[in-house]
C-alpha cells in the first residue's frame, strides 16, 4: 500500500504546484496563438511547447541536465542561436528598397526612441515604486521596442537572463500584434492627405551596391559602435554570403537548414526560461505593458520622423512607411502598406516601407550594442 | 535613474548619427559605384567566380570527355 | 636501426591486440549486415565503421579527446542525439491509424511485456550466477524488447554506458531481423481463421485530431509519468510540427537536415563504445541472448493482447496486428501485413498495423521513463 | 530481485495504465473535435497562419506592386 | 563634456591600431580576391570576413567569450569541424579513376615532397637565424604542401595554433593560385612530346570495388599508420556512405548541409586567428614564402614521379598529371587537362589528372598523421 | 634540424611505403572483386537494403494505391 502511495508520489498529478498548471495553460495558450492566429509560428511553437516541457513537476527539463536546459546553456548563455539567426536573416534581407532610398535610414533610427524612453519609463517605474527593474532589466525591456526577435533575445540573454522568458514572449507576440498595434496610432498621427501621398519608383540598384553595402556597414558599425559588431557583423556576413553571388550553397543553408535548426533549439531554450517561479512574477506584468508602450512609441515616432523629413524635403515620403521603422520585419511593411491602400487603392507602399524595415533592424541593432556596452559588464 | 536618462540621451543620439552618416557613406557608395559603372560602359561588377569554379569552357571540356570516356569504355 | 624498430613500434600492426582485431572484423561484419543484407543501414554503418575506428591500436579516437569520444560526451551521455532523433521521428509519425482506432493503444501497451520480463530475466541469471548485472544494467537490457533504438540508446546511455555499445547493436540488428524473429511466433499463437480476419476500413481522422493528440499525449505524460517528458514531449514537439501545419520548414528540417546530422552523429558515438575491452566481455554475449528473448515476448504478448480483446469486442481485430506492438517502426507493421496475406492475399493489414505499431513507441518511451525514475539516479 | 520484481509490477502497470487512459481521452478528444467540427457545419480546424504569413490577397497585392515597379523601373 | 569624451573613446576611431588596420585591410582583400577573382571563395569569404570582425577594437569577437572564439574552440581545438569536413569531402569523392589505374597513387605519394623539404626549409631557415620555427611550426607550414585545406588546418590546429591563420590564408590562396603557380613548372620539366601523350581510356569500375576501396584504405591505414586515422577515416566513412548506396540521405547531408555549416563556422574560426597581434608578425611572411615553395616543390616531384615510372613502364602516362598529385582537387586536374590540351587540342587528361588528385589527399593525410605522431604531444 | 631531417625521411618513407602497398593492395582486391564478378556471371554487388527499407514490390502497391485514390477523389 506504501509503495502504491510512492508511485502516486512520483506522478505529475501529485507533484503538480498551481504555478505550473497556470504555465501548463500559458503554454497552450501560446500554441493556440501560433496555429489557429498565425501569431510568429516559428518562433512560439517552439517557445510555447518548451514553456510546457519546463513547467512538467517532477523531472528536470529546464534545470540541471534537462534537455532544454542544456540547449539555454550551449546557445543563449553564449549568444549563439541569435547571433547565427541574424547570420540567417541577413542571407535573407534585400537591401534594395534601402539603397534606392537611403534616406529611409532615419526612419529606422526615429523608431528606436520607443527603446529608450521605455528604458526610462521601466527605471521611472522603479523610483515610484510600482517594480524594480535594474538598469541591465529596464534596458533588456526596452530592446522590446526594437521589435527584433532575435536582438531583444541576445541583449536580454546578455543583460537580463532572468527576465529573458517574458522579453521573449512579449517580442514575439506584439510583432505578431502589429497589424492590430499599428493602424490606429498610423491613423491618428497623419491626415487623410498625407497617407494618400504617392511615392516615386525606386530606382534599380546595381549588384555592386548590394556587395558593397553590408561591407560599408560593416566598417562603420567597426568605427562608431563596436559593441553593435557581433549582431551587425553577422548580420551583414550573412547579407554578403547572399549578395557576392559565389557561395550561393552557405548562402542557402544559412537561409535553410541552418537557421531552422537553429530556431528550433532556440525557441526551446526561450521556453526553458517560462519556468513558473521566474515567469509568474510581477515584474512580468510591467514587462508586458512596457513592451506595449515601447512598440506604441516607436510607432508614433517613426510616423512623426516622416512628416518631418517632408518639411525638409521637396521629394515627399508617405508617412506611413514610418511605422514600418520599428522592423518586424516584413509584417510592419505590409500594414504600412494596407493602411496606405485603404487611402488611396492604388497606392503600393510595400516596397517603400522595404527601406525603413530593415533600417529598423539595423537601428536596433545599433541601440542593443549600446545598451550591452553601457549597461552590461 | 539619471544614469537611464543618460544612457537614454547618449543611446538615441548615436542611433541617429550612425544612420545620418550612414545615409551619407551609402548614397557616396552608390553614386561612385554608378559611376564606375557607367565608366565601364556596362554591366557593372561581374563576378568572375562562380560557386564551384567551373567556367562554360571547362564544363564544355569536361562533358567533353565524359562523354569520349562513356561511348568508348 | 633502433630508429626503424621504434619506427615499427608506431604502426598497428605491431600494436593491435587480438580483442582489437576482433572487434574490427565485428565492425566489417556489422557494416556487411548492413550492406549487404539491408540490416538497419542507416545506423549500423555509422555504428559499425566507428566500431572500426575505436578499435585502431596507437591513437585516441574513442577515449580522451579522440573525435568519436567527443560526439558521445556531446551528445550521448547529455542524451541531446536520442533525444533530436525522437523529435525527428515525431515530425515523420503518422498518427492517423492509430487515432482512427485507438484501442490499438493497448496493443503496444502489452508488447511492452517483453521489456519487463527481460529486466527480470537478466536480473534471475545474475542470481544464479550467470551474469552478473546490476539493476540499472537490467533495466537497459530490457529496454532492447522495446524495439526502439533511440529509446534503448537513451535509457542506455544514462542507466549503463558501460553495455551501451553492445545494447544498440543488439537493438538495431533484431530490429533489421524482426521479418526472420517475429513470424514463427505469430503463426505459433494464431490459428489460421485468426489470421485471415478482414478488418474495417479505418476512418478519415480530422486535421484537428491530428494536432490535438500530441498535446493530449504531452498533457498526459506530464500528469502521469513525468519522467517519460523528455523522450514523448521531444517526439510529440516534432509531431505538432507537422500537424499543426504553420511550420512547414522547421518540420522539414527536423525529418531531414538535422535527424540526418544527428544519425551520423550518434551512430558513430554508440560506434565508441565497440572499443574490445568494454565489448568483448562475456556480459555481451547475455546481452544479445536476452535482447531477442525481449523481441520474442513482446511479440508473443502483443498477439495474445489482441486475442483476448476479441473476446471481449463484437468487432474482431487481427491478432497478427498485435505484433506490431513492439515498435519496429515500420518494419514490423509489414510483417504483420505479410503474414496476414500469406492467409488471406485479399488482406491489407499495414494500415492496420501502423495503429499498434506506433503505440509501442509511446508504450516502451512510457517503460523507459518509469526505468529511469526507478533505477537512475 | 524483489526490487526488480517490484519495478516490473510497477512499471507494467504504469504502462498499460497510461495507454488505457489515453484510449478513453482520445476516444473523448475525438469526439468533442467532430462533434465541434460538424456543428460548425464543415471543414474543422482551418488554421489562419502559414508557414510565411502571406495571405492569398496580401500575395496579389505584392505580385502587382513588383510588377508596376518592374515595368516602370 | 567628458561624457562626450568618454563617448568617443568608446568608438573603434579612437581605439583602432595601425595593425588591426591593416588586418581589416587584409581581410577586405581576402574578399575581394574571392569574389572578384574567385580565389576559393567558399573558404576565404568567411576567413576575410572573420578577419575583419576578429579585428574591430573594443569588442570581444575573436577572444574571451566572443563568438568567433567560441567557435574556434568548440570546432579547431577540438578537430571537429576540419574532420566534418573530410567527411563530407569522403561523400564527394570519386575514386572510379583512380581505381582504374591505381598506379597513379604513386604519383600522389610523390607530391608529398614538398611537405617534408619545406619542413626541413623552415628549420634551416631557423638554423641560419632568419626565422625562428619549432619543429611543430615547421610540420604545420610544411603541411600547406599537401594542397589541402581540411588536412592544414587539423594539423596547425593540434601542432601551431598561433599560425594557424596565416597557414590556412597561404593554403587556400595557393590553391586558388594553382593555375599561375604550376603550369611554367610543369612546361619547364616535361618536353613538348611528353606533355602530347595520349592515355588509354580508364576502365569501367564496379560497383563492389568503389565499396570495398575505402574500406581497404582504412584497415591499411589502422594497420600501418594509425595517427592518420582520424583524418583518412573520417574521409574513407564519408566515402562509405557515398558508395554504399544504402544511406542516400546521410551521404546527401554530409555532402550538403552538414559541410556547408561546417564550413560557415570553420570559415570563422581560422578568421579568428587573423587578428592583428598573431597575424602581423615576421614569421607570417616566412609561412608565405615557404608555403609556394611546398606547392612548386610538390608540382614539381609530381611531374618527375610520372617520368620516373614511364621509365620502367611500357604503358607510359602524361607526366603533366604528376602535378595534379599535389591535391587541390579539382583545381590541379584542370590545370594538368588545360596544359596537356595546349600541346594537344585532343588530349583529354581530366578524368586520369583525377586520379592522382586524390591520390593526393591519401597521401598528405598519410603524412600529416606522421607529423601529428613525431611533433605532436 | 636532425630532427626534422629524421622526420622528413622517415615520413616521405613511409608515404611512399604506404601507397605502394595500397596500389598492390588495391589491384589485388578489383581482381578479386572482378574474378568473383564474372565468376556470379553478373552484375556485381547488387545491394539489397535500399534507404528506406521499401521494397520494390510495396512502391509499386502504394503508388497503385495513390494513383487510384487520385483519380477517383
Ligand atoms: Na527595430
Ligand atoms: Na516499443
Ligand atoms: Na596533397
Amino acid at each position: 500500500m506504501s509503495q502504491l502511495t510512492e508511485l502516486w508520489h512520483t506522478t505529475g498529478l501529485y507533484q503538480i504546484s498551481f504555478p505550473q498548471f497556470i504555465m501548463i495553460l500559458i503554454g497552450l495558450l501560446l500554441l493556440y496563438l501560433a496555429i489557429k492566429k498565425g501569431f510568429e509560428p516559428l518562433l512560439l511553437i517552439p517557445i510555447g511547447f518548451g514553456g510546457i516541457l519546463s513547467n512538467i513537476p517532477g523531472v528536470d527539463i529546464a534545470v540541471g541536465t534537462g534537455i532544454l536546459h542544456q540547449f539555454y546553456v550551449m546557445g543563449l548563455e553564449t549568444g549563439v542561436f541569435p547571433l547565427l539567426i541574424f547570420m540567417g536573416v541577413g542571407a535573407m534581407t534585400d537591401f534594395g528598397p534601402l539603397l534606392a532610398n537611403p534616406k529611409t535610414l532615419l526612419l529606422g533610427a526615429a523608431a528606436q526612441f520607443g527603446i529608450f524612453t521605455t528604458l526610462l519609463g521601466a527605471l521611472a517605474l522603479t523610483e515610484f515604486g510600482v517594480f524594480d527593474f535594474t538598469l541591465q532589466q529596464a534596458a533588456a525591456i526596452g530592446i522590446i521596442g526594437g521589435a527584433d526577435g532575435p536582438t531583444a533575445i541576445y541583449v536580454a540573454g546578455l543583460l537580463a537572463p532572468e527576465i529573458l522568458g517574458a522579453i521573449a514572449v512579449a517580442a514575439y507576440s506584439y510583432m505578431a500584434l502589429v497589424p492590430l498595434i499599428q493602424p490606429p496610432i498610423m491613423r491618428a498621427l497623419t491626415s487623410e492627405t498625407e497617407r494618400q501621398i504617392t511615392m516615386t519608383q525606386l530606382r534599380d540598384v546595381a549588384q555592386a551596391e548590394k556587395i558593397f553595402f553590408p561591407l560599408v556597414l560593416l566598417i562603420l558599425v567597426a568605427l562608431v559602435v563596436p559593441s553593435a559588431a557581433p549582431l551587425l557583423g553577422m548580420f551583414c556576413f550573412g547579407n554578403l554570403m547572399k549578395e557576392c553571388g559565389v557561395v550561393t550553397r552557405l548562402s542557402e543553408t544559412a537561409q535553410n537548414s541552418l537557421i531552422n535548426i537553429v530556431t528550433i533549439l532556440l525557441g526551446l531554450s526561450v521556453g526553458s526560461k517560462l519556468v513558473a517561479d521566474q515567469f509568474l512574477v510581477a515584474s512580468t506584468l510591467g514587462i508586458l505593458l512596457l513592451g506595449i508602450v515601447a512598440f506604441s512609441i516607436g510607432t508614433a515616432t517613426g510616423v512623426l520622423m516622416a512628416k518631418l523629413m517632408n518639411l525638409f524635403s521637396s521629394q515627399k515620403i508617405n508617412p506611413l512607411i514610418g511605422a514600418a521603422g520599428v522592423s518586424a520585419v516584413p509584417m510592419a511593411a505590409r500594414v504600412a502598406n494596407k493602411v496606405g491602400m485603404e487611402a488611396n487603392p492604388n497606392n503600393f507602399l510595400l516596397m517603400h516601407a522595404m527601406g525603413p524595415n530593415v533600417a529598423g533592424v539595423i537601428g536596433s541593432a545599433v541601440a542593443a550594442g549600446i545598451l550591452i556596452q553601457f549597461a552590461g559588464g | 535613474m539619471s544614469q537611464g536618462l543618460e544612457l537614454a540621451i547618449f543611446g538615441m543620439g548615436t542611433v541617429f548619427v550612425f544612420l545620418t552618416v550612414l545615409v551619407l557613406i551609402t548614397q557616396g557608395m552608390s553614386a561612385l559605384v554608378l559611376r564606375m559603372d557607367s565608366g565601364r560602359d556596362g554591366a557593372g561588377i561581374v563576378t568572375q567566380g562562380s560557386d564551384d569554379g567551373l567556367d562554360g569552357e571547362l564544363v564544355a571540356v569536361i562533358s567533353a570527355a565524359i562523354k569520349q570516356h562513356r561511348s568508348s569504355g
